[in-house]
């Protein structure tokens, strides 16, 4: 097994670890996180696609590796977006959760009787 | 020499790994963070270690980047830890 | 002269691994919070610093070693304050609990 | 089995674990501090894979921005934490998920084994064409000539997200300051810190960015460790994020796409197509480019790390 291999496969898998969290976690803050979990998996595959180009002189091949310097970035931005306005809904509605047949305009803080 | 950086680089590494344990029992907050910031010194070392075996300067750059990173982490963490404690304690009274 | 630098660097190194290993043990078998953050402080500390002393020689050149001491300052620095407020936090959980 | 590759195992099986435990651990402080640990666990895989560049902006922005923005984020939200477990699906349900993601990994993995052998490539290519850039880094090359409007679009993606963060503060706090006031620290670590730490941080950040013509590094590293040690005085109390009406600020949210558009229709004047430089100033544009974007990178993540203004301007 070669280190492309390797951690290609590891790419795979985390795809895979990232994407159940995304389905089965109840948490908004929870999915954010396990979506930035995936998409460290997606990124790695990108890098190891980048190292299987190395050639001319280069460890690797710039294009992907550059595509997913763009990628963490713009992730990151993403991120920022979704965390605030999981945090306005929390402020508004006073429960985080994503069930649209949740008791809405109830007391703030009031979520427990879920 | 090659192979000695390598393998000082994996024993350091697997150290740190097996620092981590203290995330998974805690008991408090403070020792979760003390595993990160021990893994943050381990991971500065390791890349310095790899950057010398496979003869790539830039690695040194990259060990700088995690450290200014890791202390504004680890002072973020610090900060937020009463507000992150368990829902089941009582909120600090100080 | 190569020899005896190889044979430095291979103590240091030796050296700086051990404090891991230290920094490590005391973490998951001391009892209570400020006595690991005791033995983290050595492995942040002596461990990184002999590391760093031992690829001195192996920098080539004065600036990047320069580079390398600096960024070990960098974590000195960081270690002596992160240390006094992860203490700080430690000692207003255990009264917490 | 070679030293290489055990320890390259050796990080595999570390990314894999913390990975399994963010998922798992039922403390989302936990968790953000195990996802932390990931990003930098990931920053060693990059640089096995040769990918200096992307360790280095893994190790700023995957790693520690993103960690420290869901820690703060769990901390506001600690309340809701027990609620959601009630909402935790059922077995089936998660059984269905747990077949779905099993099923994307092998596919995945089954893509990765059946890739064309050789492998394409575009790094002959980047390199042929390198020259004339004036660039000696192949993926500054690449993100500033070859894929520029990939980044200039990138730019503004990230500028507007700002704006949709900025744009769901509550109407009466609009043009105040972003994020919640923090308290000098007394006793004065934390601020002692805030103050000798920023001068050298800042340094260390452009000359990162820098470093990016001729070597990994760059825009974007540079401008996160800018950013970073901002939000680090910020956290001490020693500055105050400033309120997002002021016309300084707004002129530096715009500053780095700004240059970058105006170079890039230069372009049809000077070179004949738009982001098109001129051999001979190539890499003198590049650089101004650049000084722009890490003063934007800077502001623009900082801003995005403090969040919606959430105090008035007017004492």
């Amino acid at each position: 097994m070669t280190s492309v291999t390797l951690f290609g496969l590891l790419g795979a898998l985390l795809v895979g670890l990232g994407l159940f969290g995304l389905l089965v976690h109840p948490h908004p803050l929870r999915k954010i996180l396990s979506f930035n979990l995936l998409g460290g998996g997606v990124f790695l595959f990108f890098g190891v696609v980048a190292r299987r180009g190395a050639g001319a002189g280069l460890g690797g091949d710039p294009v992907p590796q550059a595509l997913v310097i763009t990628g963490l970035v713009v992730a990151f931005a993403a991120t920022a977006l979704a965390v605030v306005l999981l945090l306005r809904l929390f402020q508004e509605s006073g429960s985080a959760t994503l069930r649209t047949d949740a008791p809405a305009g109830k007391d703030a803080g009031g979520a427990a009787d879920h | 020499m090659t192979g000695f950086l390598l393998a000082a680089a994996g024993f350091v590494l697997a150290m740190v790994a097996l620092g981590l344990v203290r995330i998974l029992r805690g008991p408090g907050n403070a020792d979760r963070l003390m595993a990160a910031q021990l893994m943050g010194t381990g991971g500065i070392a390791t890349l310095l270690l790899l950057g010398a075996a496979t003869d790539v300067p830039a690695t040194r750059d990259a060990a700088l980047t995690l450290a200014l990173l890791a202390i504004f982490a680890t002072v973020a963490f610090v900060k937020g830890i009463p507000a992150a404690d368990d829902p089941d304690r009582t909120q600090e009274s100080e | 002269m190569s020899l005896v630098l190889d044979v430095f660097s291979i103590a240091a190194i030796c050296a700086g691994a051990f404090f891991f290993l230290a920094g490590t043990a005391g973490l998951l078998r001391f009892p209570d919070a400020l006595t690991r953050l005791h033995a983290l402080t050595k492995a942040d500390n002596l461990g990184l610093g002999l590391v760093v002393l031992g690829l001195l020689p192996r920098a080539g050149g004065v600036l990047p070693a320069l580079k390398l001491i600096a960024i070990w300052l960098l974590v000195l620095l960081a270690s002596a304050i992160v240390s006094q407020l992860i203490g700080r936090a430690a000692r207003r959980e255990s009264r917490l609990q | 089995m070679s030293w290489t590759l055990a320890l390259e195992a050796g990080l595999a099986a570390l990314v894999l674990g913390v990975a399994v435990w963010t998922l798992s651990v039922r403390q989302t402080f936990a968790a953000v501090v195990a996802f932390v640990v990931y990003g930098l666990a990931l920053t060693l895989v990059w640089v096995r894979l040769s990918a200096l560049d992307v360790a280095l902006t893994e190790a700023a922005i995957g790693s520690g921005l993103t960690g420290v923005l869901l820690l703060g984020a769990a901390a506001r939200l600690r309340a809701t934490e027990a609620d959601a477990v009630a909402e935790r699906p059922g077995a089936g349900v998660r059984a269905a998920a747990a077949a779905l993601a099993a099923l994307v990994a092998l596919a995945l993995a089954a893509a990765l084994l059946y890739l064309p052998e050789p492998a394409h490539t575009l790094a002959p290519a980047a390199m042929a064409e390198l020259p004339a850039t004036g660039m000696r880094n192949a993926v500054t090359g690449v993100l500033m000539a070859y894929r520029a409007a990939d980044t200039l679009l990138e730019k503004v993606v990230v500028l507007i997200s700002l704006i949709g963060v900025w744009s769901l503060a509550q109407d009466k706090l609009w043009g105040g300051r972003p994020g919640l006031l923090h308290h000098a620290d007394p006793d004065g670590a934390l601020a002692f810190l805030a103050r000798r730490l920023p001068p050298v941080g800042i340094v260390a950040g452009i000359y990162i960015a820098w470093l990016g013509a001729d070597q990994p590094g760059g825009a974007f590293p540079g401008g996160t460790i800018i950013a970073a040690m901002w939000l680090l005085a910020m956290m001490a109390g020693v500055t105050d994020a400033p309120p997002i009406s002021r016309r300084w600020l707004r002129l530096v949210l715009v500053a780095g796409p700004a240059v970058f558009l105006a170079v890039g229709f230069s372009g049809f004047f000077t070179a004949g197509a738009f982001l098109a430089y001129p051999v001979a100033y190539a890499k003198a544009l590049i650089v101004v480019i650049e000084v722009g974007m890490v003063l934007t990178i800077a502001a623009t993540l900082g801003l995005l790390m403090a969040g919606p203004p959430e105090r008035s301007d007017k004492p």
